[in-house]
């Protein structure tokens, strides 16, 4: 018998985690005792486990703990990216309360699954390890994969679980062989022995390496939606509950974009040129289709779609850029796209008679049936299309500053053009609110939930465009070094 | 390496990637299945040569039985007696394909090349210094990667609830 | 300084504007006339006033400069507003006042009935004002503002009876064709600050004397000033609106179109002659012009049937008369022509106009004829007016128009193809205007009984200012008398001029050939006109010659074809086609371009899970691809 | 803090905006709360620009009435206030037109007054902004919000095609922009290594002399989306669909819109990147020159007073290219003058336009006529409007035309030439529109109801026709205010690249 | 008894291959389900492999926690399968395609 010596647990790394995960199992229990509609008891209940979380995760702020032999971390970055997921969350929760008419079954299943979905997205914010990166975009997936098909019996939504289900564990397999390939070449999974391994010519000059390191892309490009990896996500988006499309398209994003940030740059800083070229290709072609296919959407959702893989591609911008002004525009255009993505979607609620197909018809004459509404849809609209002074605006400019100061200058004008396009669909939605008459459409009635998160969503886009607050406090100090060697080639 | 080792290994690659293209040939899913296991107790078999006992126990019991188990259940369950009808994409599953052989020809290409490269490639190999596998498994599984250990419960967690939730039948129209 | 009360002749013109153009509709109409007649009779005695002052100066000094303030200043340009007081302004100023206080009187009888009343007389003033700005001002782009004002009023008057289309259209074609000649004018001024830096008269001619006679400089900004002239004194090429601006009231015809507006080219040309003078060729240009135009609109003169459209032609061959003067270098002699032709030419206008006010508005001679005995001081006046025109000895007109012709003979920049032509016109203006005065007042009455039996018969107020104009008319030409009177007034402006000298019997001579051919041409008028039943020709349009001279040579024509339509086919060409098809084709191309690309990219959006399996593996290919090419470099 | 010790273009700029945001909450059910509102907000604006000119100190050199504040530090991006003669010339002329604007669509009874409200104060608000920025990203931000108030109002108010417009205005003049955008990060970091520190303070990139390899990409950002708003021909063609749709009231303040593009040009494009400047001049003339015909002969042929207008527009700012880029002191005074003069001309067109087709439900040049013997007083005004706008000698147009065409003629006689020639044209299509409009005879069978300029009207069109008067009369007060801004730009940034230019030719031979 | 790591690796890579084939061609996505299976044990082969000629024993506790998740994802995937087939009493992927454009 071999005596196996306990590791060390850092209880307050942890918290977070746990105060989820538990908020989650007593929302499931309590659904088995509670009978009746449980919806808005559960609902509160999941905020106020959000809300505690949040506090346990502030707490971590200049904590700098590395934890659990190095498969997490409790930086900066994290507590903001597990801010942001969790504040995604509560909105999200919010949201997902005011599809009244549309009474979201199992309501116990649907908080519990969203909050384990938190988890995951906490692990990712949090690893510093290829396995953790896995197991926590797992969590993530098969959460999200459910929550896909909560609409049914409706067959878009069981079609939209399939499709994503199906392809999501399709780059599932690419992201594993991949993490083999790097293990194999490195002989570890976690990011810092990755790149202490990287900076011996052998390991970075081994084929394995370049290989696995585009097949891990291809697992990240599928989350992010990137093209050519973005089929799938109209149709989901479409399928899928209108609270959960919002949830899961700025969910997803957030803590995908730190696990990518991450692995990029802890991992393999010594391969930027390599990684910079893919993603730079992934980047341009992500801003041009996603922004080029949305023109010719109808139906709101898909068009929200659309315009959140454009989203990405802006992102991703930053994220090649990298330094600092790159992983601040990454930290901010997340936030500015939390709120103003949210926001839309919440407007989408709003005003759809049906869960799947919201189309401009539905939008048309808001502006005189509901002019609060209208402005602020306006806000959005204004704000994703990058149009001071909101958020959105200074989100590209971080962007398209991070990637002049890095040189990219090609992307920095990719990316103005086609913002120049996506202003197209964006004001298109904004003249089916302003320019048409209503057309007998119902007075649009917002709930109590529905306008926090609306006013929530608007302060936030204003507020962010004008007086930007960016925490980066006391970086942790790996990553920074990393990124201000990177900025500084 | 001796004509037995090579042997032996000639009749593995057989025993193995033959079911592996009956499970994406063979016509009914139910014969699919059964190749599968045949292809998952050849890697189990490829574990054990690579001195990775506790991992091939486990594959043969999770994967080989657990889970094609419910696979074959699905399958009764669900019946489908017809095959599959017209591909209405056949160019494209033609295009498919040939995306696929290239990419094993170019993987194939790297993964040799990479093996060439590699320090650590000699064969034979030493033998493995982690002594009893199960033990050194253990070892490693509750120190260094305790963390992932607790969290992958989350994800089973997830989905049994997710999977009951979403296979509850529910009247239409509610 | 001396002429600091002057600008207030610019002052009351000003305020009449203002009184007619806001208050004139709210008080009593009458009002209107009355401020606007008292305006122009103030200027006039400021304009007097001026006049003696400037006799009691010493004759070196009679150029005086009065400045306003500066208008503008731009770096080292700075241009005032300043009135330039010298014999030559004096005297226009005099005879834009004096002839316009006597219209304005007239026209409180000719518009009385007019419901625009208060605005003619508003239109009026501001006229007064704008060409007051323009003969008085000091420099060139002042001038430059009393050219456009009364090409602005120009427009306004001609267009007064805007109901009808070709009043208006006329008007539109009067501003047209002078804005032409504002751009000559503005780009000579152009040229005169890039090369001189100054644009006061005086200084500019004072630095222009250091450029090389006869060189590229002084004759390019010669010529652009010609351009102007001509555009103005509608000279030929440029004449065309001039016979359409008679589309407007009578009286506007006799103050704007005869007597003062038209004649300003002539004496933009007198006013920077010491330019002039310095390039030859452009002096030849001008000779030519004017004597071309004046032999060129006394021909067609012979063949119209509106009275007014042949005074019309008249005082466009009038004006070439004096065109004809300046090229020779007679300066003087222009400005004394043109003095008399601002007299005997609103008298001519005013009394055609008595005759369109008796006849209800009728211009047309055919149906008029036998005006003699009911109108007898109209006819009178016309007469005294036709006489003095033509050239008749002792008559205004003699004095001045033998001058230039003599001028034409003998000056040393004349010859004897200018002299010629003048002599030529000479007779055929006597034939023209007594070819009108036969077909209105003599022989037998055309007027439709219902127009007959209600003659408008004009009332003091018109029949006065007739008679004084016809005194003028007899009388002004005595002002060259005793001794070159008129040449010695203006000889300070003109000192620097090499004015011909042309006295003792070559002058006479010249002065009998001349009678001699005007009344030659008035005997042929009394032929063909004077019986009673005129040449039945008149009135048709038969024969080459006259339908020629009826179309103006088809120059009309020209200008349709050459810029007219060309202009407006080239605008529909954009409006049409090129804008909004090409220019913003382009636009919308790439905005379409857009669109289905997006269609595209909508059409590989299958719905088929496989297809979006492919597009993953395609990816995964091009990556794998790439880590291939990086991966076995090394 | 400045020579007021009081942030006045601070409130100059927010207090519409503000009001505007208090707009939004008043309820259509309350219009006259809302005209109470904005238009003593107009007024009070107004005075202030006025208290500026008065207090303005246009003998000292640089910028007056700054603010500073540190606004976002993380991309050392300033919110930096200050004006020049210039600057103040264009704010002053954007609160008039703003008090005018408002009271015409007051006037205009059309059942978008609220939104017309609104949004022109949110409009007014970023266009004086844009005329007060400093910072590079700061009138960046006022530039594109500008789009917006614009783009809600032609979109709600507009005409039936008022969709498609918008967005082609709002795409077209955006791809500009954008590019803009990636001219001023460049310029940001480039300037921010020869400079040692990170800036976008305008007078401070000024002193980074950039390489003039450097300076022509950057110049070419610039100058695309300045030349887009301006519009430079070929960039035009979102201008006429756009005033053809927008709500015409609006447009009386969105002539200031286009001068922003102008004002762009003199402020940042030319002083930024001087040799690029100079180097592009003759093509910009150039494309300033065909402008004018191009507009030109374009508004002969238009169908309606609208379309007129909006190629005039486009003439109008072919002239004002010109002068820009004429490398020339006068010249560039004339065509701040004209800026200037512009804007009142064509405001006043656009006031008169409204007036007309309330009274005759009609822009269409072939369904009016004779409207002078009707309306004499709007026909007066017209006829001042016009011809102001014909640019004859007197009158406001005529100062600027000549300054800037006698300044360009020394410099670039041939498009001065040809642009000269181009008042002529101008001339037959504002006559043919004025005879189209008010000569002829009503047409048979119409009546028209409504009487001639009534007071409201009259408090409008008033100061526009005095302004017209006195600024053709007495232009000295303009000019003294305007002519050091534009003495220093061209010293520093025509002059002596030109120089310099010069000496590396000679350099390289 | 062992073989050379490039024996491993290329059975491996063809065992992915032959899942993403089976991904690709079929439309029953029970069998492509199965394919993906392929796919996640090429993987696992890949990383025994390794762990064996690195002589490092996590690879294979990796590989543990790849199984695990297989099978959760099994869990999950089968039951959408369910869900469906219950909806459409079809579960053939090319006729779900309801949502496109």
């Amino acid at each position: 018998m071999v005596f196996i010596a306990p590791p060390p647990v850092d209880i307050e790394l942890l918290l977070p985690l746990l105060s989820v995960t538990l908020t989650a199992v007593v929302v499931l229990m309590l659904g088995i005792f509670l009978k009746g509609r449980t919806g808005p008891l559960l609902a509160g209940l999941s905020l106020l486990g959000l809300i505690v979380t949040l506090f346990f995760t502030l707490r971590l702020w200049n904590a700098n703990r590395a934890g659990f032999s190095g498969m997490i971390v409790g930086d900066n970055l994290f507590v903001f990216f597990a801010a942001v997921s969790l504040v995604i969350a509560g909105l999200a929760v919010l949201l997902s309360t005011s599809q009244l008419d549309r009474p979201i079954h199992d309501a116990p299943e649907f908080y519990a699954l969203m909050l384990f979905s938190v988890v995951g997205m906490l692990v990712l914010s949090a690893s510093t390890d290829l396995l953790m990166v896995i197991i926590g975009l797992e969590i993530l997936s098969i959460a999200l994969y459910i929550l896909t098909a909560f609409a049914r019996p409706r067959l878009s939504s069981e079609e939209a679980a399939m499709k994503y289900f199906l392809l999501g564990a399709f780059s599932l397999g690419f992201l594993v062989y991949g993490t083999a390939l790097v293990y194999g070449a490195t002989r570890s999974t976690q990011f810092a022995t990755i790149a202490l391994a990287l900076r011996l010519p052998e390991a970075l000059n081994n084929p394995l390496i370049i290989t696995g390191l585009g097949l891990l892309l291809v697992g990240f490009a599928f989350k992010l939606s990137l093209v050519p990896f973005h089929m799938w996500t109209p149709d989901v988006y479409e399928g899928a509950p209108t609270s959960v499309t919002a949830y899961m398209s700025v969910g997803t994003k957030a803590a995908v974009f730190i696990a990518l940030l991450r692995l990029l740059n802890e991992a393999m800083p010594s391969l930027r040129p390599q990684w910079a070229l893919i993603l730079s290709v992934l980047a341009i072609l992500t801003m041009i289709v996603g922004n080029l296919a949305a023109l010719s959407q109808t139906n709101l959702k898909r068009l929200l779609a659309y315009s959140s893989i454009a989203q990405a591609g802006y992102i991703l911008v930053a994220v090649i850029a990298s330094g600092r002004l790159g992983l601040e525009g990454v930290m901010y255009y997340v936030a500015a796209y939390t709120a103003m993505n949210l926001g839309a979607f919440a407007v989408v609620i709003a005003v759809s008679k049906d869960d799947q197909h919201v189309t401009f018809d539905d939008l048309a004459g808001l502006w005189y049936r509901s002019p609060a509404l209208a402005l602020a849809m306006l806000v959005f609209m204004l704000s994703l299309a990058g149009i001071p002074p909101t958020a959105g605006f200074l989100a590209k400019l971080y962007v398209f500053s991070a990637a002049v100061q890095a040189g990219f200058l090609d992307l920095a004008i990719v990316g103005v053009l086609t913002s120049a396009v996506a202003a197209y669909y964006y004001l298109r939605v904004i003249v089916a609110m302003y320019s048409q008459p209503p057309a007998g459409q119902p007075t649009v009635r917002v709930t109590v939930p529905l306008g926090v998160v609306l006013v929530v969503a608007a302060v936030a886009t204003i507020q962010l465009g004008l007086f930007p607050f960016i925490p980066t406090g006391e970086q942790s100090g790996a990553l920074l070094a990393l990124l201000s060697g990177a900025a500084g080639r | 390496m001796d004509l037995g080792t090579i042997l032996f290994f000639g009749v593995l690659t057989i025993i193995l990637i033959v079911p592996a293209i009956m499970v994406v040939i063979a016509s009914k899913p139910v014969h699919s299945a059964m190749y599968l296991v045949a292809t998952l107790l050849g890697v189990a078999v490829l574990y054990l040569t690579l001195s990775a006992e506790f991992l091939a126990a486990v594959q043969v019991i999770l994967y080989a039985g657990a889970v094609m188990v419910l696979f074959l259940f699905v399958i009764t369950l669900l019946n489908p007696t017809e095959g599959e009808g017209p591909d209405p994409i056949r160019s494209q599953a033609l295009v498919g394909a040939a995306l696929a052989f290239s990419l094993l020809g170019m993987i194939a290409i790297l993964l040799l090349a990479g093996v060439l490269r590699s320090p650590f490639a000699d064969y034979p190999p030493r033998p493995p210094t982690w002594g009893d596998n199960i033990q050194a498994v253990g070892a490693v599984l509750f120190t260094q990667y305790l963390l992932p250990f607790e969290i992958i419960s989350i994800l089973l967690l997830v989905a049994i609830v997710g999977a009951t939730v979403i296979s509850q039948s529910r009247p239409k129209g509610e | 300084m001396l002429f600091d009360y002057l600008w207030l002749a610019l002052l009351f013109p000003a305020l009449g504007f203002l009184y007619c153009a806001i208050l004139g509709d709210v008080f009593p109409r009458r009002w209107a006339g009355y401020v606007g007649t008292l305006a122009v009779g103030l200027s006039l005695v400021v304009a007097s006033a001026g006049l003696v002052t400037l006799s009691g100066l010493p004759e070196q000094s009679q150029a005086q400069s009065s400045v306003l303030y500066t208008w503008i200043a731009s770096g080292k340009l700075a241009i005032p507003f300043g009135l330039l007081v010298d014999p030559l302004s004096i005297t226009m100023t005099l005879i834009v006042t004096g002839v316009g206080f006597v219209i304005h009187v007239y026209s409180t009888g000719y518009m009385a009935d007019d419901p625009g009343y208060a605005r003619f007389f508003a239109y009026m003033n501001l006229f007064i004002l704008a060409m007051l700005t323009l003969v008085l001002a000091d420099n060139f782009v002042m001038l430059l503002i009393g050219w456009g004002g009364v090409g602005l009023c120009s427009y306004l008057l001609i267009a007064f009876w805007f109901e009808r289309p070709e009043a208006a259209a006329a008007g539109v074609k009067a501003f047209v064709v002078n804005a032409i000649g504002d751009v000559g004018l503005m780009l000579a001024i152009f040229l005169l600050i890039a090369q001189l830096g100054e644009i006061e008269y005086l200084k500019a001619f004072k630095a222009a004397a250091g450029l090389p006679a006869g060189g590229t400089v002084i004759t390019w900004i010669t010529l652009l000033i010609l351009v102007g002239a001509v555009a103005k004194s509608a000279q030929l090429p440029l004449y065309v609106w001039l016979p359409d601006a008679m589309a407007g009231p009578a009286p506007v015809s006799a103050l704007i179109h005869a007597a003062t507006m038209v004649a300003a080219g002539v004496y933009l040309i007198a006013r920077t002659h010491p330019l002039f003078e310095m390039a030859p060729t452009t002096m030849l240009v001008v000779a030519i012009i004017g004597a071309v135009t004046a032999l060129f609109a006394a021909t067609i003169g012979t063949v119209k049937t509106n009275i007014k459209r042949v005074l019309a032609y008249s005082t466009i061959s009038q004006l070439g008369y004096m065109m004809l003067a300046l090229g020779v270098g007679a300066f003087s002699a222009s400005i004394f022509h043109l003095a008399t032709h601002a007299f005997f030419k609103a008298l001519l206008f005013l009394a055609a106009g008595g005759v369109i006010h008796a006849l209800a508005g009728e211009e047309e001679m055919a149906k008029m004829g036998g005006l003699r005995l009911r109108l007898p001081v109209v006819y009178w006046t016309f007469l005294v007016g036709a006489l003095a025109l033509s050239g008749f000895p002792l008559f205004s007109g003699f004095f001045s128009k033998d001058e230039i012709i003599a001028a034409a003979f003998f000056s040393e920049r004349g010859g004897w193809l200018l002299g010629l032509i003048a002599l030529l016109t000479s007779a055929l203006t006597g034939y023209y205007i007594f070819r009108a005065f036969f077909l209105a007042f003599h022989g037998r009455s055309r007027t439709p009984d219902e127009v007959a039996g209600h003659l408008h018969l004009p009332g003091l107020t018109m029949l006065i200012p007739l008679v004084v104009l016809a005194g003028f008319s007899l009388i002004a030409g005595y002002i060259q008398f005793p001794v070159a009177g008129f040449e010695s007034f203006l000889q300070p402006t003109f000192a620097q001029a090499h004015q011909p000298e042309i006295g003792g019997i070559n002058y006479w001579l010249i002065a009998a050939i001349s009678a001699t051919a005007s009344i030659a041409g008035i005997g042929l008028a009394y032929w063909r006109c004077g019986q009673e039943q005129p040449a039945p020709a008149e009135f048709s349009a038969e024969g080459w010659l006259r339908r020629l001279l009826l179309n103006d040579y088809y120059i009309e024509h020209l200008y349709r074809w050459v810029i007219v339509w060309p202009v407006f086919w080239l605008g529909s060409l954009v409006s049409t086609i090129v804008d909004p098809i090409i220019v913003d084709g382009v636009v919308r191309g790439v905005g379409g371009y857009t669109r289905i690309g997006s269609r595209a990219l909508g059409v590989f959006q299958t719905g088929y899970l496989r297809t979006y399996a492919v597009a993953i593996l395609a990816g995964v290919v091009v990556i794998i691809a790439y880590a291939l090419r990086i991966g076995l470099q090394r | 803090m400045n020579e007021l010790n009081f942030p006045i273009l601070s409130w100059l700029i927010f207090l519409p905006i503000i009001g505007g945001l208090i707009g939004l909450a008043v309820p259509r059910s309350n219009p006259g709360a809302l005209r109470g509102l904005s238009i003593s907000l107009a007024l009070i604006n107004l005075f202030l620009s006025l208290t500026m000119l008065v207090r303005f100190d246009a003998s000292k050199p640089g910028p007056q009435f700054v603010e500073q504040l540190n606004w976002l530090p993380t991309f050392s991006i300033q919110y930096s206030l200050g004006i020049d003669g210039i600057s103040l010339t264009m704010i002053a002329l954007t609160t008039v037109l703003t008090v005018i604007s408002l009271l015409v669509s007051f006037t205009a009874q059309n059942s978008h007054t609220w939104e017309m409200t609104v949004f022109t104060l949110f409009l007014s608000g970023a266009v004086i902004g844009t005329f007060a920025a400093r910072d590079l990203i700061l009138f960046f931000v006022f530039w594109e919000f500008m789009l917006v108030p614009m783009y809600i109002l032609v979109v709600t108010a507009g005409g039936p095609n008022r969709s498609s417009a918008a967005m082609k205005f709002f795409i077209y003049t955006a791809v500009g922009s954008l590019l803009m955008l990636v001219s001023i990060l460049s310029l940001h970091f480039i300037s921010a290594s020869l400079l040692g520190r990170p800036t976008f303070d305008i007078d401070t990139l000024r002193k980074a002399h950039l390489p003039y390899g450097v300076q022509q990409w950057l110049f070419a950002g610039f100058a695309l989306a300045f030349a887009i708003k301006v519009p430079v021909f070929p960039l035009h063609t979102w201008l006429p669909s756009l005033y053809a749709e927008a709500p015409t009231p609006v447009l009386i303040l969105a002539t200031m819109l286009v001068k922003v593009g102008a004002y762009g040009f003199i402020r940042f494009a030319i002083p930024l990147f001087p040799e690029a400047a100079v180097a592009y001049a003759p093509v910009l003339a150039g494309l300033g020159v065909v402008g004018i015909i191009y507009g030109s002969l374009a508004a002969y042929t238009q169908r309606d007073m609208i379309g007129v207008l909006a190629y005039s527009s486009i003439a109008h700012l072919g002239f004002i290219t010109l002068g820009i880029f004429a490398g020339n002191e006068r010249a560039l005074q004339g065509a701040v003058v004209q800026m200037f003069n512009h804007g009142i001309s064509a405001g006043m067109l656009f006031a008169l336009a409204v007036m007309i087709r309330q009274r005759t439900g009609s822009y269409e040049l072939s369904s009016l006529g004779g409207l002078a013997s009707r309306w004499p007083a709007m026909a007066g005004f017209t006829t001042l409007a016009i011809f102001s706008a014909a640019g004859l000698p007197g009158l406001n147009s005529f100062v600027g035309e000549f300054l800037l065409l006698s300044g360009a003629f020394q410099t670039r006689p041939v498009e001065a030439i040809i642009a000269t020639i181009g008042i002529i044209l101008g001339a037959m299509y504002l006559l043919r529109m004025f005879g189209r409009i008010m000569h002829g005879q009503i047409g048979n069978g119409r009546s028209f109801p409504m009487g001639d300029i009534r007071l409201i009207e009259a408090v409008t069109l008033v100061p526009m026709a005095a302004l017209v008067i006195a600024i053709g009369l007495y232009p000295r007060p303009l000019l003294n205010l305007i002519e050091p801004a534009t003495r220093a730009i061209v010293s520093t940034a025509i002059e002596r690249p030109v120089a310099s230019l010069a000496q590396s030719v000679n350099h390289g031979e | 008894m062992i073989a050379p790591l490039w024996y491993y690796l290329i059975i491996s890579a063809t065992l992915f291959t032959l899942g993403v084939l089976g991904v690709l061609l079929r439309k029953n996505p029970l069998v492509m389900f199965m394919s993906i299976e392929l796919m996640l044990n090429a993987a696992g082969v890949a990383f025994v492999a390794f762990s064996r000629y690195l002589n490092l024993v996590n690879g294979q506790v990796i590989v543990f926690f790849i199984l695990t998740i297989a099978a959760a994802e099994v869990v999950v995937g089968l039951a959408i399968i369910v869900a469906i087939y219950r909806t459409k009493a079809n579960i053939d992927v090319d006729e779900i395609n309801t949502l496109k454009g």
